[in-house]
Parts: structure tokens; C-alpha cells; sequence
């Protein structure tokens, strides 16, 4: 089980209005791994995680997620079971309590009533109790969601993601424009939640430290190809400055 | 108690919401309902309408006059714009206190010029109007400050609105360059709000063109005219000729309108078409005032002249009752029945808004372009395309049509009393409503709805997890701001006998029983304040 | 500009029927006046009772076709006009209760729970005097109808509602209705009269004080120049639903007055 | 002139709703110097900032601006002869073309009626293309800066700053939320300008990194008070390790 592929792909391209974002892309990734994806600015890391989340199709080459191909799992509560998502902390509903936020990582399970019912009282409460309690918010249970910090909305994508049980979990600059204790704080807990429940993270990072300190492997970007891939503690500044160097001023 | 009070906030819109319906059910209480509401002919006159619907009259002679009529309409509400804009400004900017220093004085000024805004709102446009006629008689004058004033009122409200809640950050910024107040007021204030205040001022500019419209209610020319003339014939087919010349016009603003707002967001296309449509407006207002002052020969020193000024003391005179035995006010039995009407009055806004509402939630989901195309949802079906073109028109011609003339179609319908008075407003605000909420689905964040889809959510599901709570607030909002227009409406439709205070104001002017105008005009004055005070409340409470 | 407008001699009507007729014959009286008296006349349209009577006490209207009630309003408003001409129908004028034929009403009281319309509110024949006939008959219109009373705003306007169902029976100006009989414009398989009020004095030319702007003599003149109508004149005056026009003065209408004000239409 | 004190504060203080946010905070800068603050969030340097460039007043406490109390230069020309300020890209009016914005920079030199022309026909252009051309962006000079990317919009406020020429250069937060290349970018164009002209500049930053590569001398701060002062190269690991460490999770 350990070194089974989850992610694979193949050759994979996209283009937006005729210009090449990413091209002929290769890579797989093994269960249990902690992969970083940095980049320049415009390198074409949001699209990557975005081809792998499924939420955009690719121009060209094959993706495999659990080795099987993305139109298998398209139905809803299939694909939630096999990928989860957390960006940067504009993804939860503003306006709903962080019980809500929260409880949406079991809607794949819920019928319609259920989860209209849930919204006045809320259903699961235990579950989503030990879950804010495991990301230490359980105080806030019935705040408005808008009134977090941006470190405790990311605590709160977290919680979704504890109920959800997803094998593969996709960020997207988890931990951008936050203060270096909180980033620190969130991609701790991050992974060990991941290396804790055997599922596999791939996240794109600003910060090279970050990615050196937290995860298993590195792989650099720029302009919509790989430079690099290897493990975190083989990254070499030459490459790292090669991977960010700026070609003209603007 | 934390936790009551944390359970009272978790549950605060839903209680809201169950007041908010019990309120308008106990509305329809008002209303006999066990009496037939409909005439015996209601349904036949029905028929005829839809029937002439279908062949409105196009005689050359229908159409001319039609667009001569249009012309007339389009250039009072072109002109009274024109000074609507230049008092908002001017207003605008001292409300807003973007130019006061000391924080006393500043909190003394915007008040006082926040009230002049509110003043000048408060009172219905064909209100003033029919204050104007009496003054300065049946000039286009008239019309042009009827205009003039409440329009200068809102805009100017939203202005200042808008200038408060400029991001302070670049503003301060740019006075740590140095700038004076002035100077900020160029580089920092007026270029953030522009857009937004453009498109604001289009969106009037369509409603002014309908108040300019029923203008003719108190004797001024225009398409309101030729609309009450054949509906006095009870010539159908004409009707809706003239009604289709304002739909037509009020099509072309809002595409105009959406034009404007297009080039703010394209820079390439920007340069040419902001350029364009600002020669074509400053042509439209030249145009205008040419018309108004050379074709219909208005001058604006003839206005100030001793007779005039006479008949406006005479008229205020009668006002105040000065010379009458018992003025209107001053009776218990004029103020009882005055406050009975109010009561009324108050029903008729209360189930219009009632009405509005619910029709637009009924017709909104398809109303949304973003949903529509399953942008939103991530489902297609061309059905959904559909549905939105026939939504979205009904929406248009629903809004196109003036209140006053929708209660003027309705009165042959059902019989005179406050029902008919809360249909009519209720169909043109449901035409409004639509367009704004469906606006605001449109403009909803996509990324918490992509996210909560992604960890599995149904259709189903994603409307009440993420539509639903994400836009609720903003709905709220316009539900209750259409409230309170509907609220200062509810005189108007009166007039055609509609119910309530309305009906009584026109019998009072038809008998020149000027001391109950005052009494009626008050009424409504406390209305209005009402309608504002507790939209206010509702707003905040629901933050 | 100031010089032109007040050369203009203004004649008005109260629109209390089809706007197109009104706007022909009144345009036509403009014509003749013209043709008389030498003054530049000009017939401006009113929209509503009230408007005309408000435009004539700004001396903005100097000549005015009224109503019995909106004459007395204007010559209550502005002391210095009178009345000066009126059809020989209008000494002794009548208004026409209509009501849907199968309903068989016989008098007044029977139109008791039915739904019913007046005129516009500032009418004469149209609202005024029927309602004091049936408040005579122990009708109060606020209350013993089906519902609300409602107004039309025009005669012609009314017997149409009642033809079309929208209203079982209303009241309107008799002159009107015979005209609409005689040229097929209503259908009387329909509607029909069932009651007939008792004559009162209606309609009328009033001048207002216009000798000061236009010179000593112009009342005369225009007074002169309506009574002298007559065959020559015979469109016009078929247009008005009669034959020539004759002298009255304000002092024939104090009875109106009566009745407007213990209905407390004037106070 | 080189050692002359530009910045003296002694015991300042400042607290909002009754909350001490910086407490007895004394320090002086010399000409030329090129100051961090660095400190986790809430830690107050948002609010030295803005005492220091005259946005607030303080509760408590003495400042002195080139030996003067704050009183005698609150005239606006004076002021923006002595003190600039930068801060994250939310602070250039959207709206505006980049020229606007860059010459907004002469406003305390312009009377109201030559601004006003000068939205539409903008004056001293030569002025504002020697700026540009330093920071890169004359081609931009026309486009809408709403439209430009984060290290573009700080480049156009440094060709602000060059417009303005003022003594003292207060920067908040300058690169927070820039990839790694353009931060480094703009830090070191900023603190190169600084040292041509001869000016001192005040930043400060979340990361340490960038505090000790481009920096003179570091100021930590926790809770309203300084915890160190000392030269960049002398900050200890011990020192930075005490001055993020977080006492409870939430
Ligand atoms: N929907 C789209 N339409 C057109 N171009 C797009 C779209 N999405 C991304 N791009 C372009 O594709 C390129 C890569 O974008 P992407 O968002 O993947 O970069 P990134 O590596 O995530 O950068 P950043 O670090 O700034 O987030 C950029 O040049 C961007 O402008
Ligand atoms: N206007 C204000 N009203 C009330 N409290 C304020 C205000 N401004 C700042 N504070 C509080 O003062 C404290 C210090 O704020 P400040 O913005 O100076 O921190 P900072 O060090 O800049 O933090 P960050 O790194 O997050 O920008 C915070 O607890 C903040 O909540
Ligand atoms: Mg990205
Ligand atoms: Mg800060």
C-alpha cells in the first residue's frame, strides 16, 4: 500500500486564448507523499492543482487519479471521497456559522433534507464538534465565518477537510499573506493531519523554507514546465535561483 | 447566557424572516378576500387588453405622435437630470464630510445636509410636481425641478454614501504625498467612485424617464399624456403602442447603461466608447434644453414673476388654512379618517412589497445569466437559456411600465380599494427586484460555491449552503429600499383610485380643500419616515 | 417672447368626454372666435377638471368651458369672472343613471350592492348631482355599494365600463349619452337607462378678466361673438349637442353651490 | 550630516478603546539609516508606522521629526517634503493611469487648478517618464493600475516617492503577498534609492530573512514594546525565536 501511484500524469498541456500555461507535464505521486509546488508568479501552479482537482480539463495528455481515468469519478460524492481542496481563506461561505462551514465536508453524504434541517439545527454536531476541537476552534462553533482571523478560516477549511476524509488533499498557497507564526502553525498542522490519516498532499508554496521544512518532495515550475523535482532536502539554491530569476525589470 | 445569546445570533435571520412573513400575511388580512375582488367585467376587460396586446395600433398617425410624445418625455427627464446631478453633486460632497476638518463641525454639517437629501426625497416626484404647478403654473419648468428634486435627493444620498465608503488607505496615502482636501478629492475620491456612480445615475436616468412620463398627471405634456387619453378612450391598441415607445426607451437606456459600464471594466475598448458616450450625453442634455427653452419657449427669469409669486403666498396661504374656519388639522374628525387611510396605506406598501417578493423569488434562479449557463453550478442545459430570455423580459416590460399606469390597467380589473393599489406597485417593483437580485447572483464569489461542490455538494444542496446565505443579505437590502420607494409610491397610485391616502389627495385637490392636502401631505410624511427608520433597523439587525 | 404668449386669448374645456371630439370642436370654436373678434385664439387641452380650473385662476385659461360645479369653483377662485353663455339644454340639464340590462333595476334603491362609477369626481352631472339624488333616495354611495365608488374621469368613459362589464351601473351627463345612443356608440341590448334626475343648471362658457390684458370691450366681444352662432356655425355647435347658445349669468348657479356644499365639496 | 538624528521618539505610547497597543516606546534613527521592524501581528507595527508618519497622534509620550516637535510641520507641503510613505499595493488609487498616480507625488507643489487640468492633460511628463523609466514601467504609463500586478503597483509607488523626494521614508509592510522574486526586486530598488539619495527609511517586514539582507539595523517588537535593537548582523536565532513564539494555539 505504501508505494502505490495516486496521481499520475502523462504529457498533460493547457492553454488559455491560444497561450500555452502549461506544457507537456509529467509526474506522478505515490501515497503518503508531501509534495510542494513553488514557482514564480504566472508559472502555472493554480492551473496545475486545478487540472488535478478535476475542476478544469486539460488540452491534451492523460490524467490517472487512483489509477483510474477522471471521467470514472466524476459523480459527486465519488470524486469528494478521492480529492479535497483548500486554498487561500476566500473558499468558505462568508455568511454561514463555522458548525456549517464546517458540516458541508459531509454534504456528499446527506440527502437534500438533511442537510436544509442541518441548517436550522445542525445534524452530526459531535463530528463536527471533535473536528474544531482537533483544529482548536471549538469556541467559535457558532460564529459567523466572516468574523475569523484568515488563520482560523484556514483552520476552519481544515475542520471541512477532517469530516470530508479525502484521500487526496490539493492546496493552493495554503498559507499566503499570512504572519509567519500562523503560515508555520497552519502547514504543521497540515501535514501532520496528512501523514496522520495515510492520505497524500500536493500543495503549491511562496515561501521556499516552507516548502524545505514541511514536505517530502519539491517540485519547481516555471513557465508551465518542471525544472525541477526531487527531494526537499536535494533542492540546491543554484536551482532555486534559476527557478525565480528575473529575465527583464518589467 | 453567552449561550442564549449566541443561539439568538445563530438563528437571528430566520426569526427575522418569520416576522417579515407574518407582517405581510397579517396584510392580507386588510383585504376582504371572501368578497369577489374581481368586477363582474374584470375578466372580459382582461381579455381585451391581452387582445389588443397582440395588435397594438400602428398608424403612421399613432407612431409619429408617439415619437413626438417620446421626445417631449425624454427631454423633461433629460433636463431635470441634468439639474438632479448638479444639486447630488454639490450636496453629495458636504454630506458625505469628505471635505470637513474639525470632527464637530463635520458631524453638524453632514447632518444638515443629509436632512436637505432626505427632504428632498421624501416627497414623490409628481408631488412636487403638482406643488410646481401650482406656483409657476404649467411650464415644462415644472416638471423639470419636479425632477430636479427628489432625484437630486438620492442621488445625492448614494453619493455620499459612496464618497464614505472610499478605501481610506489610498487616500491617505496620497495626502502624506501632500495633497490638499481638494486635491484628493480629484486624485483619491472621484476616480474611485466614478463607475460606480455612473452607473447609479444611468439606472435614475431610466427611472426618470418614466417620472417624467406621468408627468401629464398634473397637466404636463408628454407619452403619459397620450397613454391617459387613450386610456380614457379605453383605446387598447393605442395604449400599448405608446406603452411600447417606453419600454423601447427604457430598453435603449439600459443598454446604453450596460454599454457605460462595459467600457469601465475593458481598457481597450475604453478609450473610444467612454468618449463616445459622453458626447452623446452632453449632446442629449444640449438638445434638451434647446428644446425646452426654444421650442417650447420656457424661460427661467419668467418664472419670478409678481403674479407668480402671488399665487404661490395664495396657495401657501391655503396650505396653512389661513382664512378657513376649521383647517384640516386642526379637526379630530379630519384626522381620524386621515389616519384610518394612512392605516390603509400602510397595508397597500406592506403587500406590494409582499407580492414583489415572492413573485421574485419565484422567477429568479432562472433570471441569472451565471446559472443560466451552469457557470455557477456547473450543470448545462439549454433550457436554462431560455427560461432566462423569458424572465428577463418580463422583467423589463413588468419594470418599464410605470406604476400609475399599471394602477390606471389594473383599476378596470378589480374594484377601487387598497388591492389593486398593491398590485400595481407590486408588478413594476417585481420587475425591479428581479433585475437587482438576479444581479446579485451574478455578481456572487464563485470560489466558496466551486469549494463546497468539490467536497461533494449536490445542486441541491449548493443553493442552500452557499447561494442562499451568500446573497440573502443583499436581497434583503433591495427588499427593503424598494420598500420605502414603494412606500413614498403608494400616494400615486392613489390617484387613479388605487385606495388609501392617495385617492383622498385627489379628491382634496379637485375640491381645492387645500388645509386636507396638508393634513394628507403630513400622513404621508410620517409614513415615509416610518418606512425609513425600520428598513434601517431591519438592515442592521440583519448584518 | 413675454409680448406673444400674453397676445394669446386661451380657451379651454373641462375633458369630460372622448379627448378626440373634444379637441375638434374646441379647436374649431378657437377658429370662429378668431374669425370674430380678431384675437390670436388658441384652445389648450387640460387632462383634468381640477388642472383647468387651477390654469384658469392663474389667468393662464380666459375663456372656459365649465361644468355647474368647476364654474363655481373658478368664479369662487377668481371673483372678477362670470358666466356669460350656455346651451338652452343647460337651464334645465339632467344626468342618466345606466345600469347592465339584465339586471332589471327599477330605481334608485335597487342599486344597493352593486358595483357602481361615477364621473370624474369634479363633475357635475357626472358626480355631484347623483350623488346627492341618491343620498335623496337614502343611498349612501361611501357605503351601500359593492365596494368603493369609482370614478371614471369622463362620461364617455362610463357608460363603456358599464357596456364592457367592468361596473353594473354608474351616472353620467344626459346630453352624452344620447349623442353615444344616436351614434351607435353604445349598445343599448346591453345597457340602458332606468332613472332620469330632475333638472338642474349646468354647463357654461365663463369668461375671465380679461378686458385689463386684452382692452375694454373683449368680454362683450366674446359674449357677442357665442351668442351670435347659428346656422352658419352649425358644425360647432352639433359638436356641443345643440343649436345656438344663450345668455345666462352666475346667479343660476347658487343652487350648485347649495348642493356642493352640504356635500362639502366647497366649504 | 551624517550622524544627525532624524527620528526621536521618547515613552511613546498609544492605545485604542483602552487597549495598549504600544507602550513607552523610545528610539532614535540617524540619517541614512535603513531600519526593519519586524514582530508577529498585532505586535503594533502598523501603529509606529502611522505615528511616526504623523497619521495619528500619540496618547503619550514625545517625537521629534528632524529635532522638530510634530506641530510645527503639520502644514501638508512641509510635511510631504519630510516624510513619505509606502505601504502594500492597496494604497495607489485604482482608477487612476499610472501616470496620475506617479504624479500625484507633486501634488503638495500644485495649486487645485493645475491638478485639475492635469487629469486630462498631464502636466510635467517629463518628470513622471524619468521616474517611470527608473522603475521600469514607461510603457505602463498609461494603463489603468488597477491593472497592473503587485510588484508593478509597488514600483509605482517608489516612482511616487522619487516624485515627492522626501527625507524620510516610511515603508509598512512593502512586499507582504509578493512572490519571492519581486520582493527581492522591489526591497532592493527601494533601499538602493535610499542610499543615492541620501534618505533613511523605516520599513517593516514579516520576513527575517529579507530584514538581515537588506537592512542596517533590526528593531523587534512584541506587544508594544521593543524587544531588541541592534545592528542586523547581531540578531540572534534566540532573539528572533522568542520574538514569534506563540503561547497558546488559538
Ligand atoms: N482563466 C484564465 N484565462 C486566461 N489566462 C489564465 C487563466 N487562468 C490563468 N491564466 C494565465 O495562466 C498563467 C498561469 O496562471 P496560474 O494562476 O496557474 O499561475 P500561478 O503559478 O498560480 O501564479 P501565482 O503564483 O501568481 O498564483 C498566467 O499567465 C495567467 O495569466
Ligand atoms: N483603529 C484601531 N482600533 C482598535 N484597535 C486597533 C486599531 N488599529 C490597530 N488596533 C489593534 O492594535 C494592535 C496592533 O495593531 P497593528 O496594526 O499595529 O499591528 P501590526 O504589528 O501591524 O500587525 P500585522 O503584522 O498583522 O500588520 C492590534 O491588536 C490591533 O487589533
Ligand atoms: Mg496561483
Ligand atoms: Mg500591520
Amino acid at each position: 500500500m505504501q508505494s502505490e501511484t495516486v496521481i499520475k500524469t502523462n504529457q498533460l498541456s493547457k492553454s488559455y486564448d491560444g497561450k500555452t500555461v502549461l506544457s507537456a507535464l509529467s509526474l506522478s505521486v505515490t501515497r503518503g507523499e508531501l509534495v510542494a509546488v513553488i514557482g514564480p508568479s504566472g508559472a502555472g501552479k493554480t492551473t496545475l492543482l486545478n487540472l488535478l482537482a478535476l475542476i478544469e480539463d486539460p488540452d491534451g495528455g492523460t490524467l490517472l487519479i487512483d489509477g483510474q481515468a477522471p471521467s470514472k469519478i466524476k459523480g459527486r460524492k465519488q470524486r469528494a471521497k478521492k480529492i479535497g481542496v483548500i486554498r487561500q481563506q476566500f473558499d468558505l461561505v462568508n455568511e454561514l456559522a463555522v458548525i456549517h462551514n464546517t458540516l458541508a465536508g459531509k454534504l456528499a453524504e446527506w440527502g437534500f433534507f438533511k442537510s436544509l434541517f442541518s441548517l436550522v439545527f445542525p445534524r452530526e454536531k459531535n463530528l463536527a464538534k471533535q473536528a474544531l476541537t482537533r483544529v482548536g476552534l471549538l469556541d467559535k462553533m457558532f460564529t459567523r465565518t466572516s468574523k475569523l482571523s484568515g488563520g482560523e478560516q484556514q483552520r476552519v477549511a481544515m475542520a471541512r477537510l477532517l469530516l470530508q476524509k479525502p484521500e487526496i488533499i490539493l492546496a493552493d498557497e495554503p498559507v499566503a499573506s499570512l504572519d509567519p507564526a500562523r503560515a508555520e502553525d497552519v502547514l504543521s498542522m497540515l501535514t501532520s493531519l496528512v501523514r496522520e490519516e495515510q492520505q497524500t498532499l500536493v500543495s503549491s508554496l511562496h515561501s521556499v523554507d516552507y516548502a524545505r521544512k514541511y514536505f517530502t518532495r519539491i517540485i519547481g515550475i516555471r513557465k508551465g514546465q518542471i525544472l525541477f523535482d526531487r527531494p526537499a532536502s536535494a533542492v540546491t539554491d543554484a536551482e532555486l535561483k534559476s527557478l525565480y530569476e528575473i529575465k527583464e525589470l518589467s | 447566557m453567552r449561550k442564549m445569546i449566541d443561539s439568538l445570533q445563530f438563528h437571528k435571520k430566520l426569526l427575522l424572516t418569520l416576522l417579515l412573513s407574518f407582517i405581510f400575511i397579517l396584510s392580507l388580512t386588510g383585504v376582504n378576500w371572501n368578497e369577489e375582488l374581481v368586477h363582474h367585467g374584470g375578466a372580459a376587460t382582461l381579455a381585451q387588453l391581452f387582445e389588443s396586446l397582440l395588435q397594438p395600433d400602428l398608424s403612421p398617425q399613432i407612431l409619429l405622435l408617439g415619437i413626438s410624445s417620446t421626445g417631449i418625455t425624454l427631454a423633461y427627464a433629460v433636463a431635470g437630470m441634468t439639474l438632479a446631478i448638479l444639486l447630488a453633486f454639490l450636496f453629495g460632497i458636504f454630506a458625505s464630510g469628505v471635505l470637513s476638518d474639525g470632527k464637530k463641525l463635520a458631524f453638524l454639517s453632514n447632518g444638515f445636509f443629509r436632512g436637505i437629501l432626505g427632504f428632498m426625497r421624501a416627497i414623490h416626484e409628481l408631488i412636487w410636481a403638482w406643488l410646481f404647478v401650482a406656483a409657476f403654473g404649467l411650464t415644462p419648468f415644472s416638471a423639470i425641478f419636479a425632477l430636479a428634486i427628489p432625484y437630486g435627493g438620492i442621488l445625492g444620498k448614494i453619493f455620499a454614501d459612496m464618497l464614505n465608503d472610499v478605501p481610506q488607505k489610498p487616500i491617505e496615502a496620497l495626502k502624506a504625498a501632500g495633497a490638499s482636501k481638494l486635491q484628493c478629492l480629484l486624485y483619491g475620491y472621484f476616480p474611485a467612485v466614478r463607475s460606480n456612480m455612473i452607473s447609479y445615475t444611468m439606472y435614475r436616468f431610466e427611472c426618470a424617464i418614466r417620472s417624467s412620463a406621468i408627468m401629464s398627471f398634473v397637466g404636463l405634456g408628454g407619452l403619459g399624456y397620450q397613454l391617459q387619453l387613450s386610456l380614457d378612450d379605453l383605446n387598447y391598441s393605442e395604449v400599448w403602442t405608446f406603452m411600447f415607445f417606453l419600454i423601447a426607451i427604457v430598453v435603449l437606456v439600459d443598454l446604453w447603461s450596460n454599454q457605460i459600464r462595459n467600457s469601465f471594466l475593458d481598457d481597450k475598448a475604453r478609450p473610444y466608447q467612454g468618449k463616445i458616450s459622453l458626447l452623446f450625453a452632453a449632446l442629449l442634455m444640449i438638445g434638451s434644453w434647446l428644446f425646452i427653452t426654444v421650442v417650447e419657449k420656457a424661460s427661467l427669469i419668467g418664472l419670478f414673476t409678481e403674479k407668480n409669486l402671488n399665487h404661490a403666498v395664495q396657495f401657501v396661504r391655503g396650505l396653512m388654512g389661513i382664512g378657513e374656519e376649521l383647517p384640516a388639522f386642526a379637526s379630530w374628525e379630519s384626522w381620524s379618517d386621515a389616519l384610518a387611510l394612512t392605516f390603509d396605506t400602510f397595508m397597500m406598501s406592506i403587500m406590494a412589497i409582499g407580492f414583489a417578493t415572492i413573485a421574485m423569488f419565484l422567477t429568479v434562479i432562472p433570471a441569472a445569466s451565471k446559472i443560466a449557463n451552469g457557470s455557477l453550478t456547473m450543470n448545462k442545459g439549454w433550457y436554462g437559456r431560455v427560461f432566462f430570455v423569458i424572465v428577463r423580459s418580463i422583467y423589463i416590460f413588468s419594470r418599464a411600465v410605470p406604476e400609475l399606469v399599471w394602477a390606471m390597467i389594473i383599476i378596470f380589473i378589480f374594484k377601487p380599494g387598497i388591492l389593486p393599489g398593491a398590485i400595481a406597485l407590486a408588478l413594476h417593483n417585481f420587475g425591479i427586484l428581479g433585475k437587482l437580485c438576479a444581479e446579485v447572483i451574478e455578481d456572487i464569489d464563485t470560489g466558496p460555491i466551486r469549494n463546497l461542490s468539490l467536497s461533494g455538494a449536490s445542486r441541491s444542496q449548493l443553493f442552500i449552503y452557499g447561494i442562499i446565505p451568500a446573497v440573502m443579505p443583499k436581497f434583503l437590502t433591495f427588499i427593503l429600499y424598494r420598500w420605502e420607494v414603494i412606500m413614498r409610491t403608494t400616494i400615486i397610485v392613489g390617484f387613479v383610485g388605487a385606495g388609501g391616502l392617495g385617492q383622498q389627495f385627489k379628491m382634496s385637490m379637485s375640491y381645492f380643500h387645500y388645509s386636507d392636502i396638508t393634513l394628507i401631505i403630513f400622513c404621508y410624511l410620517i409614513l415615509v419616515f416610518i418606512a425609513d427608520s425600520v428598513s434601517e433597523l431591519m438592515r442592521k439587525a440583519a448584518k | 417672447s413675454e409680448q406673444t404668449t400674453e397676445d394669446v386669448f386661451k380657451i379651454g374645456a373641462i375633458p369630460d368626454q372622448s379627448a378626440a371630439d373634444l379637441n375638434r370642436s374646441m379647436e374649431e370654436t378657437a377658429k370662429y372666435l378668431h374669425d370674430e373678434t380678431g384675437l390670436k385664439v388658441e384652445y389648450v387641452p387640460s387632462v383634468d377638471y381640477a388642472a383647468l380650473v387651477t390654469a384658469f385662476e392663474r389667468g393662464e385659461i380666459h375663456l372656459a368651458w365649465f361644468g355647474g360645479l368647476t364654474g363655481v369653483q373658478a368664479r369662487s377662485l377668481v371673483p372678477e369672472s362670470e358666466a356669460i353663455a350656455q346651451r338652452p339644454i343647460d337651464e334645465q340639464f339632467h344626468s342618466v343613471f345606466i345600469a347592465q340590462k339584465g339586471l332589471n333595476l327599477q330605481s334608485l334603491e335597487d342599486l344597493k350592492s352593486l358595483s357602481f362609477t361615477f364621473g370624474s369626481e369634479s363633475s357635475t352631472s357626472g358626480h355631484l348631482m347623483p350623488r346627492y339624488y341618491l343620498m335623496e333616495a337614502g343611498i349612501d354611495p361611501n357605503t351601500d355599494f359593492d365596494g368603493e365608488p369609482n370614478f371614471s374621469g369622463s362620461h364617455d368613459k362610463t357608460y363603456k365600463l358599464v357596456e364592457s362589464g367592468s361596473f353594473q351601473a354608474g351616472a353620467l351627463n344626459e346630453a352624452v349619452w344620447t349623442s353615444a345612443v344616436k351614434e351607435n356608440k353604445v349598445d343599448t341590448s346591453k345597457v340602458d337607462v332606468f332613472y332620469t334626475t330632475p333638472a338642474y343648471y349646468d354647463y357654461n362658457w365663463t369668461v375671465n378678466d380679461v378686458d385689463d390684458q386684452f382692452g375694454k370691450g373683449t368680454k362683450e366681444k366674446i359674449t357677442n361673438a357665442l351668442l351670435s352662432m347659428d346656422e352658419e356655425q352649425k358644425e360647432i355647435l352639433d359638436l356641443f349637442f345643440t343649436d345656438r347658445f344663450i345668455k345666462t349669468e352666475s346667479a343660476n348657479y347658487k343652487a350648485i353651490e347649495e348642493v356642493a356644499k352640504e356635500l362639502e365639496i366647497i366649504k
